[in-house]
C-alpha cells in the first residue's frame, strides 16, 4: 500500500506507540488523583505539555489539551466570543477548515454575528486589503490559516498577526496542517491563539491542543472539572497527551527532513505528473507551499474515479480535504480559488510524510498515466488530446 | 497527586511531638472542624520565657499535620520573642517546602504560634474561633485569583 | 496495589486494548476516506457503534462519539438551548457533575439563563415536588444524573423522565456512573438524550458518547466537518471509538457480576468498616446505591491524611470526585446532602470494579483501622473514643 493522503491523518509513529501503550495498560490512574501511582502519569503528562510547548516555542502553562483540532478551532472562537461579547464581527477567510468555517456560519445564521470571509486569490494567496478594511472596533477575533490543508498554501502568519495585533483585536491561527511541516513559533509570530491536532503529525486521532498566550482572557469551551487549569473540562486523555508529547518531538526533529527530502520527493512527483499527462495543472501558490503538499488537476475526468482507479493499485490520496469527500462539489477550497470547473472536479491531493519513498512516486506516475488515460478516453470533454 | 518532599512525608508519617502536653502554660488554638483544618498547639514555657516544651493537635491534611510537626521542632528551646518572629515561610523552609497550593497549612502553624504566645502574655487576641475559615478560604481565594491572572 | 477508585477511572480492560491495537498501528486512515484501506477502519467503527447501541438498547443512528463524558453532557445542554432559543430557564440537580453544575452556572451568570437546582435531601435522594413544580414553558431542558458518582445513589430515571416529557419538556440524564454498573435501557426509560465515558467502563480516556433519541432536533456542538452524519465535527477517534465498542459489550456482560460479586465485597468492606473502626457513617441511600461505590465518613479526621495512608499501603481511593479533590471545601455533593463537616471532611469514596477481591477489603480494613486511630490520637476534636 501506498498511504500518500498525510494531509487527513497519519500513521502512528511506532515511538509514539511505544511511549503511550503503558499508559494505557498500565498506568490508567487519574493525573490528578491523591496517590503515588497517580503521579507517574502526572509526571508525564506534564513531560507532554513542555514537549509540546517547546514544538512552537510556548510555555508548557499557555498549552491546553482538547480531543482535536476541530475542538481547538471552536474553543478558540469560543474564547473570544465570551471575553467580547458586545462585539458582534468575526474575521476568518474564505478557505479556512470547516471547523472554523462552519462554525462562522453557524455563529452568522443562528447567533446575530456578521462575518468577513477573507477571499483568495486563482493561486491561494489572501486579499489582505480585504481582510485588514475589515478590522473595527466590532471585531471580535480574526482567525487565518496558516497553511491550507488542500494546497498547502502558506499564509504570512506574522504579518498579519501584527496588522490586527496593532488593532487590538485577538488573532488566531490555525496551524493544524502547518506543524510538523514547516517550523512554528508562536512567540516570534505573535498569535494569541493557535490550534494542533495531533493524528496530522504521527499521534492519535482524538488529541489536540489549543495554545493560548499568556495575558489571553481565555473561558473555557467544555466546562466541567478542574483540568487544565479549569481550561477544559473533562478527564485528562493520559495516554493520547502523552503520545502527542511524543509526537511533537519527533516533529520537531523532522521538519528538517520535510523541507529537504520530502520536499524533493514531492517535486519529483510534481514534475513528472505535469511532464508525462497532458492537461494537468497544479491548484495553489507554487513558491509558497507546504513541502508535502500536492493538489493537482487532471482536466475532464472525475477525481473519485481516479481515486477508485488509484485505489485498485493500493494507492491511498484524496480528491480534497477529507471532509468534504462524499460532497459532490468542488471544495470550498478549490471554489474560491476559482479553479476551473475542468480541473477542479479532477484534482487530485497528494500529501507526503517522511515515511513516502521516491520509488513510491514512481508507482503513482504510473499507475496515473494509462487511469487518467482511460478515464479520458471515455470523457465526453476529451478529444484529440484535450478538453473540449 | 501533591509534590511533598521527603521531609513532609516524614513529619507527616512520623510526627514528633503529637499529643496533650502535660502542665502546657501556654495554648494556641487555630482552625476548626468546619473548615477542614485546626490546630492546637501547647507550649511549656520557662520563667525566662523559653519555650522547653511543645506539642500539637492537628486535624487536616499531610502538610498540615506536617507543619505543627516541624513547627514544635523549630521553636523548642526558643524565647518567645525568637519564636515571634517565626513565619509560615520558615514552617515551609524547614519541610524542604511546600506545594504552592499548600502553603496555607503552614500560615495555620504561625497562627497558633501567635495565640499561643499571647496566651502566655495574657494578652486577647481579638478574633473569633474559626478565623482559621477566613485565613483559610482567603489564600484560595488569592490562589483562585491567582490562576484567573495566569490564565488571562 | 489496591486500586478501589473506579468512579474516578478504571483500568483499561486488556481484551479492548487488543481490540484498539490495530487501529492505532496498521489501519490508521479516516474510516469516510475514498479507499479500500479506510474500509477496514469504517465498518469497524460501524460495528463499535452497534455495541455501544445494543448496551443501551439504542438504535446505532442514535450514538454520537465524543471526547468524553463532560463534552456529552454539554452536547446535551447545548442542543436544548440552540433547539428552543426563546426558552431560558434549565433545571438540574444540585447533586450533578461539574460538567453539567459548572455549564449551568455559566449559562447562568454569562448567558441569561435561570436554572433550577434540586435539592436532595440527607441521603441524597431528589426533592421530586422541586423539580417538578419547577417546569414550566420556559424550561429548555431538564438535566438529572442516573446515578451520584460520589455516593451512588441511584435516581428513578424512567419515573422523572416520564413526568417531564409530559410537559413536553427535553430530559437529559448523564449515566457517566450508571453504565456498567447497573442495566441502562433508554428505549425503557424513554430519555431523549444520555450521556456516557469510556474510561469509566475499561475503555480508554478520552472518548464518550451521546445517545440523541430519534426525532430529537439536535444541533452539534463541535462544529466542524461532516463526520457523525454532521453531529459532531472532528476526525473520528476510531481507536478508542473501537475500544469503546468493545468495552461496552464486556460491560454488559458484566452487569450481573457487578450486582452479585462485586456488590458482596462492597458490601463485606462496608460491614467491617462499620463495624470495626467507631464514630463511621455511611453517606447516601444503602438501600438505593450503585452496587460498587461505598462513600464513607471517620468522625474528626481528614480526607487526604486518610488517603496519604492508605496510599503508603498501596491503596489507591478518592476523598470526593476526582474533580474537585485539591480543594478544600466538602465536594458540593456532601455539603448538598448536608452531611455533617465531622464526617464531610473525613469522608472517603471506595469504587469497586470486578478486578477487585475480597482479600484486598481485608488488607484496606487492616490499613486502615490503625491509620484512623493514628489520625484520632493527633485530632484536637477526638477525645476518649468520641467526637468532642
Ligand atoms: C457523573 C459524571 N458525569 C460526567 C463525568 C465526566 O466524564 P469525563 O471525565 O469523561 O469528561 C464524570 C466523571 O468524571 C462523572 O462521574
Ligand atoms: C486545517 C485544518 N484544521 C482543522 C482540522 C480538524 O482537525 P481534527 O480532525 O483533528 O478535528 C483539519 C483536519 O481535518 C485541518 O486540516
Ligand atoms: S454521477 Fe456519481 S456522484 Fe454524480
Ligand atoms: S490544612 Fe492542608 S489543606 Fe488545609
Amino acid at each position: 500500500m501506498i498511504y500518500i493522503d498525510n494531509n487527513a491523518t497519519t500513521r502512528v509513529a511506532d515511538e509514539v506507540i511505544q511511549e503511550m501503550l503503558p499508559y494505557l495498560e498500565q498506568f490508567y490512574g487519574n493525573p490528578s488523583s491523591m496517590y503515588g501511582f497517580a503521579d507517574t502519569v502526572n509526571k508525564k503528562v506534564q513531560q507532554a505539555r513542555a514537549q509540546v510547548a517547546e514544538f512552537i516555542n510556548a510555555d508548557p502553562g499557555e498549552i491546553i489539551f482538547t480531543s482535536c483540532g476541530t475542538e481547538s478551532d471552536n474553543a478558540a472562537i469560543n474564547a473570544a466570543i465570551n471575553a467580547f461579547p458586545q462585539k458582534k464581527h468575526i474575521i476568518a477567510t474564505e478557505v479556512e477548515h470547516p471547523a472554523i468555517r462552519s462554525l462562522c456560519f453557524h455563529l452568522q445564521d443562528k447567533k446575530g454575528y456578521k462575518v468577513t470571509f477573507v477571499p483568495v486569490d486563482k493561486k491561494g494567496r489572501l486579499d489582505f486589503d480585504t481582510l485588514y478594511k475589515a478590522m473595527s472596533d466590532d471585531t471580535a477575533i480574526v482567525s487565518v490559516m496558516w497553511a491550507n490543508n488542500e494546497t498547502g498554501v502558506i499564509f504570512p502568519i506574522a504579518e498579519i498577526a501584527e496588522k490586527v495585533k496593532e488593532k487590538g483585536i485577538w488573532f488566531h491561527t490555525d496551524a493544524v496542517q502547518g506543524a510538523g511541516k514547516i517550523p512554528i513559533d508562536v512567540k516570534a509570530a505573535g498569535v494569541d491563539m493557535l490550534s494542533l491536532s495531533g493524528h496530522k503529525i504521527h499521534a492519535p486521532k482524538g488529541i489536540g491542543v489549543l495554545y493560548v498566550r499568556k495575558g489571553i482572557k481565555f473561558s473555557p469551551f467544555l466546562i466541567g472539572g478542574h483540568q487544565e487549569k479549569g481550561r477544559r473540562g473533562g478527564t485528562e486523555n493520559t495516554a493520547s497527551i502523552i503520545a502527542l508529547g511524543k509526537a511533537c518531538e519527533l516533529a520537531k526533529a523532522n521538519i528538517p527532513l520535510m523541507n529537504t527530502q520530502v520536499r524533493e520527493i514531492r517535486d519529483y512527483l510534481e514534475t513528472r505528473l505535469l511532464d508525462e499527462i497532458p492537461a494537468t495543472s497544479v491548484n495553489g501558490d507554487r513558491g509558497n507551499r507546504l513541502p508535502n503538499t500536492l493538489s493537482i488537476g487532471f482536466d475532464a475526468v472525475e477525481g473519485e474515479s481516479i481515486l477508485m482507479l488509484m485505489n485498485q493499485a493500493g494507492i491511498c490520496a484524496s480528491s480534497g480535504s477529507a471532509c468534504t469527500s462524499g460532497s459532490l462539489d468542488p471544495s470550498h477550497v478549490l471554489m474560491a480559488m476559482q479553479v476551473p470547473f475542468k480541473s477542479a472536479h479532477g484534482t487530485i491531493r497528494f500529501s507526503l510524510s517522511h515515511y513516502n519513498t521516491k520509488a513510491e512516486m514512481d508507482t503513482i506516475v504510473e499507475t496515473l498515466i494509462p487511469a487518467i488515460d482511460r478515464l479520458r478516453q471515455m470523457s465526453p470533454f476529451w478529444k484529440d488530446g484535450k478538453v473540449v | 497527586m501533591w509534590n511533598y518532599s521527603e521531609k513532609v512525608m516524614e513529619h507527616f508519617l512520623k510526627p514528633k511531638n503529637v499529643g496533650e502536653l502535660e502542665g502546657a502554660n501556654a495554648i494556641g488554638e487555630t482552625g476548626s472542624l468546619n473548615c477542614g483544618d485546626a490546630l492546637k498547639l501547647y507550649l511549656k514555657v520557662n520563667e525566662n520565657e523559653r519555650i522547653i516544651d511543645a506539642s500539637f493537635m492537628t486535624f487536616g491534611c499531610a502538610s498540615a499535620v506536617a507543619s505543627s510537626s516541624a513547627l514544635t521542632e523549630i521553636i523548642k528551646g526558643m524565647t518567645l520573642d525568637d519564636a515571634a518572629k517565626v513565619t509560615n515561610d520558615d514552617i515551609a523552609d524547614y519541610l524542604g517546602g511546600l506545594p504552592k497550593e499548600k502553603m496555607h497549612c503552614s500560615v495555620m502553624g504561625q497562627a497558633a504560634l501567635k495565640k499561643a504566645i499571647a496566651d502566655f502574655r495574657g494578652i486577647q487576641i481579638l478574633e473569633k474561633p474559626g478565623e482559621m475559615i477566613c485565613e483559610c478560604f482567603d489564600v484560595t481565594d488569592l490562589e483562585i485569583i491567582d490562576a484567573v491572572k495566569n490564565n488571562g
